[in-house]
């Protein structure tokens, strides 16, 4: 028996689980499954922002998947919730590849959101994130406008996601529009504080004169500055990189990182969940059967845009 | 009875019944259906193939950590003949093959030849291959041929095909193992080194084939994953080598060497399999899991060496 | 009375080891214990030593009753061994493996290094033994070596009660001797011995008493001068054994000749092994023998030379192609070199020749099982079943083990390294009967044994070997012990 | 000349030399400043105190997969004890300590008198401790007090204290293990387990203390490494147990046991953190370091195999 050929990304089946407006079935679950499920950047905002939710609404909530990165872990966990029939479905769009499980999820009819990043190919009724490309233009910019547009960069990350991948692509290309900017290296840290630390450590030993340096993950931030700090060398090294848990904030504050290209990960999911209730509630109903004639009563797709975190608005974060 | 329990294979078969058990009871609606249990198989799939290996290399007492990058190198090189260089599907999974034939040859020359520790030499692999397979493979290539994907996608009496695949590799190799002079070779090698190469057996070169055919089964396993997903990533197998390795000594053998029987790398897999899965049911989440799969693995463990000790009575050493 | 055992007994799954064994030891005593392998000697020790706990009974120490929890309990009560069973540690020296777990040691816990090695200098100066360097790896010494270091490690405790099991299996008449001058001196001091071994002539010159153990059972104690080596022989084995005087069935026929070879530690070896022959090597401890049937058997390096087995040239570099090419190899330490302790007899069996238990091109486990019990039977091996793992069994019954696989290979050479390792008498004949038929069947054996009187009776010609060369060739049946000495020592 | 390469700290040693002369002359600007050496030695430092105690478990025949996991998790401990609870400084380090060798406790106890297979019990550990110091540290904790941060960040001679604290870890195991009845005793466990336990020694209770040690300088790298960055986070010290396991094999280790000296600890440290340095100022970015790591990695263990075979001469062992 042969799989189906790929056709046109455009949902497909019929939405089983429909309620009438608000009544909420005892039953009715929705499932949020991510990969490095432990992460504290996704416990503190995402899981938490989700959990909010499913008690403001009422309804019940699981957040699933595996403890450490690891994609094909994330999809046989989404195939395995899929056997218990959700309500809805949550999904953290760590990599293009899981676009199988998601169409499997659309087949099966469980309203399904992709949040954080886009998975393009795939059937997914509604996206909510951003757009990673920007991360790098931002953290671009920041950088060119910090070190007066010259002098060495480095910048590290996870190398081989899909994701960091585009943000490291955004910071090149503003990067080359600056021919006074030069790019010593591009590392990876493993998502491993320890470890950005020691080739932060080693990069401003190879180049003394070093102007800045990006990270792209959430532990980058961290060992960044504190191999900076302790090279004597906060402030005058300049830094951008992504997120703003508490450690960050006071990086910021204490002036070791410089800006930080934050993301609005609570809108991701509470508004992610919201766009699944609406399905399964059928809130805003755009025709007689919109399962059936093929369209989404949600918007396809969000850009819930970047903070921009520099010492200036630091406070205001912190004191949350 | 008594008998039972000094078999892991034995033991363990009964535990996972046992946990099925209870599951179905617990629930009835959600575990036991056709689609749970099959989806169970296919995500041990890739796994226990890679952990067949494992268990011969653990036989013959040795291990190969490298398997996890390779699963991602083999993969990614087909998908990147395939997609950048429209080369045929056979001739791409080909090539993905001999790259894993070569690797495992590398590994198993250097260690069996010329001595080198095969714990430095195969994490020095997996990091050398995990770099290749971020170059072959990018990011992330997708849209794979058709056929290609057909592969691991399509299905047979409703179960997807890398599930056929792994109890075809587990039968073949149980029958290997069990019944041919050159496969049980490795248990003599694993049992006394000295001992085997006296008695007349090559121990460098069966050595060699061992990790050679370790990362054959790992270069099918990293093809069957692409062709399941329908995409090669760089970062794909990453971990696989400890969750592989714990599986086989769960499923009987030992660092030492000398023990273990194939269908155990099945069963061990199979377990942990179940494990997470029932987690995902109860929709135990985040931290808990790793907690309490940690817990219930060190249970298992202490009840399957208790049941023994009962079973062997009181005799020490 | 030092020691007093009382009906101690201990059950093995499928074994009784030992029922109701009573049985004392008196100040400044040998006291010898015998019988056959697997009678239950070395359970017994182990038991006094504390490795295992009896399933009754009761041990009086002084006339205490006493439950001894471990070897280091032992060792506190005044109670050391040398075991059947090597117990030192490869990767470290000689003198730490004398001293383990008792090194000199300052007020602060540091160990004396210079006062280790000087100790050890003089325990082995004792045992006469002092080619042995204190720093040198035990990894490195030959199996007889290591026994005498195992000796000296057992004396360093200075022990009140000695226990000895087989301390003679596999060293030279030389140290031997040396063993014995030791022995006398403690049993002067007033120290207790306990000894066990196969070899009844050095039971006769060195125990006072001597008790007998058959099948886990006590048959009784004597004094030595109450008992001949025929009546104690029927005390063990509950028969007479038959006279294994059989003529020899050499040949002129040559089966195998080395030309000028040399490897490891030896150099120009030049001799012919005939059809039907038995061909003995002798030599003292380190004499080099065991590589030469290393070499051979293409284990260790060849460095030079030539070697034809019927007249053709053989290029053997493994010892794979040294089997396909008709020999076989009984190696002299059979735990590290011969045995896969934790598999099967069956596996075991069949491990030289997997083909011969699949005939159909798959392996059979029931040919497996059956052949490993044709040489059960052949060799009597004692043990219920023949899935038992080769660890449970005992020493004798292990190199039994070693014997049929070599057996099973049928080759027309076998290189025989110490065959009789720990065997007992009954057993011994035994195997001297099976030498002695491969030998008439037409097959060539060489013989390395350190046990002189095996060499006597068994070889056609005895090559004497010393620090890696011949030195002479002396017939078998006609030549003496002190001719064979005078050749290989200066 | 020929002894040298018989021993892996003198053949590591010289190595070591020879990559810093090496080095300086190609880099002499970058290279061999006290700048550079000195963050070098800062960043092995918190592995080295862990690799001393896994050095220890490796001459004893064992390994511990959990290090990872507990130098997160005592950080962590004391830090929320700290943080939330006010508890003064050193209550907390206390605390944090006592739950290393708590756990310590646990895996030795279930490995050596229970009989749990060490792989996975210390793998099963590692996700149950990992768990555990999400519970204690989920949010990351910041603003630890001043006392608390001095212990880590605060310098002597112009080098921070970690770096201190490591060399008297490596010196003082280092005479310990070489001189001492009670550690020396491990070598023997190492090497023949049934032989150690029959020349009297307690084989149990001494793997038990060697987990509880081990675990305690995991603990120890835990608390300096959450002092040093001013912050616990649950996520510290995730891999660390491979990365040490590596640098103690390439410093003599051998996972069969018995051999290896403490100082091998920290030159395998220090052998892969001067590579990965050296790799950075020579330009060499991104996915090839994993690459030229492990390439170099093989070549020296090659290497060093190659020479002792010289310097033995051409017996076989
Ligand atoms: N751990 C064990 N498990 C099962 N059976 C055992 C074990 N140890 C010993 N035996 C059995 O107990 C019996 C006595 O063995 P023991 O080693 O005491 O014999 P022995 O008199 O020393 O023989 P030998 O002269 O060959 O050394 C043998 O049949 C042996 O197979
Ligand atoms: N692995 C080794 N490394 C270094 N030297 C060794 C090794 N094995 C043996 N030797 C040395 O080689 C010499 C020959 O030993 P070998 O065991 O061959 O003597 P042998 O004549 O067989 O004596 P035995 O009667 O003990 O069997 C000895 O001096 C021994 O110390
Ligand atoms: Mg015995
Ligand atoms: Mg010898």
């Amino acid at each position: 028996e042969l799989p189906p050929r790929q056709k046109a990304a455009t949902p497909e089946g019929t939405i089983l689980t429909t309620v009438e407006n608000d009544q909420i079935r005892p039953d009715e679950e929705y499932v949020m499954v991510t990969t490095a499920i432990s992460m504290p950047m996704y416990v503190n905002h995402d899981q938490a922002a989700f959990k909010r939710w499913g008690q403001k609404m009422g309804v019940k909530t699981a957040i699933l998947g595996p403890s450490e990165w690891d994609v094909p872990a994330q999809i046989e966990t989404i195939e395995q919730v899929i056997a218990s029939r959700p309500a809805g479905l949550l999904i953290n769009g760590t990599d293009p590849g899981i676009a199988q499980a998601i169409n499997k999820a659309v087949a099966a009819g469980i309203p399904t959101v992709v949040y954080d990043s886009d998975v393009p190919n795939s059937k997914r009724h509604a996206f909510l994130g951003t757009d990673w490309y920007q991360i790098g233009l931002m953290q671009g910019e920041e950088m060119v406008r910090l070190t007066g547009g010259q002098g060495k960069i480095a910048y590290m990350g996870i190398l081989g996601l899909t994701n960091m991948e585009a943000g490291f692509q955004g910071l090149l290309d503003v990067l080359k529009k600056y021919p006074k900017m030069q790019v010593v290296g591009k590392y990876d840290d493993k998502a491993n504080v320890e470890l950005a630390a020691k080739i932060t450590s080693d990069v401003l030993a190879a180049h003394p004169d070093l102007a800045g340096i990006c990270g792209f993950d959430s532990n980058s931030g961290p060992g960044i500055a504190l191999a900076v700090k302790e090279a004597g060398k906060a402030g005058k090294v300049k830094i951008t990189t992504v997120d703003w848990e508490p450690e960050h904030l006071q990086l910021v504050k204490d002036g070791v990182i410089q800006m930080l290209a934050g993301q609005k990960r609570e809108l991701f999911t509470w508004y992610g969940a919201q766009f699944l209730f609406d399905m399964v509630h059928r809130t805003n109903r755009l025709s007689s059967n919109d399962a059936a004639s093929g369209i989404t009563n949600v918007p396809t797709t969000i850009n819930t845009g970047l903070l921009r975190i520099t010492k200036e608005n630091v406070d205001q974060f912190l004191k949350k | 009875m008594r008998k039972l329990f000094q078999d892991r294979v034995t033991s363990l078969s009964i535990t996972i019944l046992l946990i099925c058990l209870l599951a179905s009871l617990i629930f009835p609606k959600n575990f036991p259906t056709f689609e749970n249990l099959s989806q169970v198989l296919l995500n041990l799939s890739i796994d226990t193939i890679v952990a067949v290996g494992m268990m011969l290399l653990l036989i013959a007492g040795m291990f190969d950590l490298s398997v996890g990058s390779v699963v991602a190198f083999s993969g990614g090189l087909a998908a990147n003949l395939m997609f950048f260089h429209q080369v045929p599907v056979p001739v791409a999974i080909l090539a993905g093959l001999l790259s894993a034939i070569l690797i495992g040859w590398v590994n198993g020359y250097l260690i069996a030849y010329q001595g080198v520790n095969p714990m430095i030499q195969t994490l020095a692999m997996l990091g050398i291959v995990r770099g290749g397979a971020l170059l072959v493979a990018g990011a992330n290539i997708q849209n794979l041929p058709y056929w290609f994907n057909a592969i691991g996608q399509a299905r047979l009496l409703g179960i997807q095909m890398p599930v056929w695949y792994m109890l075809l590799t587990v039968a073949v190799f149980s029958v290997l193992v069990n019944r041919t002079v050159f496969f049980r070779r490795y248990y003599y090698i694993g049992g006394n080194e000295k001992a085997a190469e006296l008695s007349g057996i090559l121990v460098k070169r069966m050595k060699l084939y061992a990790f050679v055919l370790s990362a054959t089964l790992a270069g099918i396993a990293g093809i069957l994953l692409a062709s399941r997903l329908g995409a090669a990533m760089s970062t794909l197998g990453r971990g696989l080598e400890l969750r592989v390795i714990t599986a086989v000594i769960l499923g009987g053998a030992s660092l030492q060497g000398g023990v273990g029987k194939i269908p155990g790398a099945l069963l061990g897999a199979l377990f942990m399999g179940l494990v997470a899965n029932i987690m995902i049911i109860a929709r135990i989440s985040g931290l808990w899991q790793d907690i309490i799969l940690g817990i219930i693995l060190i249970a298992a463990v202490w009840l399957d060496l208790y049941l023994q000790k009962q079973s062997r009575g009181n005799s020490k050493i | 009375m030092v020691l007093q055992l009382q009906e101690i007994s201990k059950y093995f799954p499928g074994v009784k080891a030992l029922e109701a064994v009573s049985f004392d030891l008196q100040p400044g005593e040998v006291h010898a214990l015998c019988g056959e392998n697997g009678a239950g000697k070395s359970t017994l020790m182990n038991i006094l030593t504390g490795n295992l706990q009896p399933d009754a009974g009761t041990i009086l120490l002084h006339g205490q009753p006493t439950r001894i929890n471990g070897p280091a309990h032992a060792a506190e009560l005044g109670i050391a061994i040398v075991y059947q069973q090597l117990s030192l540690t490869d990767a470290l020296s000689v003198a730490e493996n004398i001293f383990a777990n008792q090194q000199p040691r300052n007020a602060w816990g540091f160990i004396q290094y210079a006062k280790l090695y000087g100790q050890t200098r003089a325990l082995l100066q004792d045992l006469q033994i002092d080619y042995i360097q204190p720093k040198q790896l035990v990894a490195d010494l030959s199996p007889a070596e290591k026994q005498m270091v195992e000796i000296a490690k057992a004396l360093a405790k200075k022990p009140r009660i000695l226990l000895l099991d087989e301390p003679t299996a596999s060293i030279t008449a030389r140290e031997t001797k040396t063993l014995f001058t030791l022995i006398k001196n403690l049993k002067k001091e007033g120290k207790s011995i306990i000894y066990i071994s196969h070899r009844l002539p050095e039971i006769f010159e060195i125990a006072d008493r001597v008790s007998v153990l058959k099948d886990g059972h006590y048959q009784g104690t004597q004094p030595i001068a109450a008992v001949t080596p025929e009546n104690l022989i029927r005390l063990m084995v509950g028969r007479d054994l038959l006279g294994h005087d059989q003529a020899s069935g050499a040949t002129n026929q040559e089966l195998l000749r080395v030309v000028n070879l040399a490897g490891p530690g030896f150099a120009n070896l030049n001799f012919t092994l005939h059809k039907g022959e038995i061909l003995g090597l002798a030599g003292l401890i380190g004499a080099g023998r065991s590589e030469m049937a290393q070499t051979l058997f293409g284990y260790l390096p060849r460095q030079q030379g030539q070697v034809f087995i019927n007249g053709q040239e053989v290029f053997i570099h493994h010892p794979a192609e040294a089997i396909a090419a008709g020999m076989g190899y009984v190696p002299e330490e059979r735990k590290s070199q011969g045995l896969f302790l934790d598999r099967t007899i069956t596996e075991n069996v069949v491990a030289a020749n997997l083909a011969a238990a699949a005939p159909s091109g798959y392996f059979d486990f029931r040919i497996a099982q059956t052949l490993a019990l044709e040489y059960k039977e052949k060799l009597q091996i004692a043990t219920p079943h023949v899935q038992q793992v080769v660890r449970n069994l005992s020493g004798g019954n292990q190199q039994k083990v070693v014997l049929a696989k070599w057996l099973l290979t049928n080759p027309e050479v076998l290189l025989v390294d110490e065959p009789t390792h720990g065997i007992d008498v009954g057993a011994k004949s035994e195997i001297y009967q099976l030498l002695r038929q491969l030998a008439t069947a037409g097959k060539g054996i060489l013989l390395i044994s350190s046990e002189l009187p095996e060499l006597l009776a068994l070889a056609d010609r005895i090559l004497v070997i010393r620090q890696g060369t011949i030195r002479g060739e002396l017939p078998g049946c006609q030549t003496t012990e002190e001719e064979i000495m005078a050749l290989a020592s200066w």
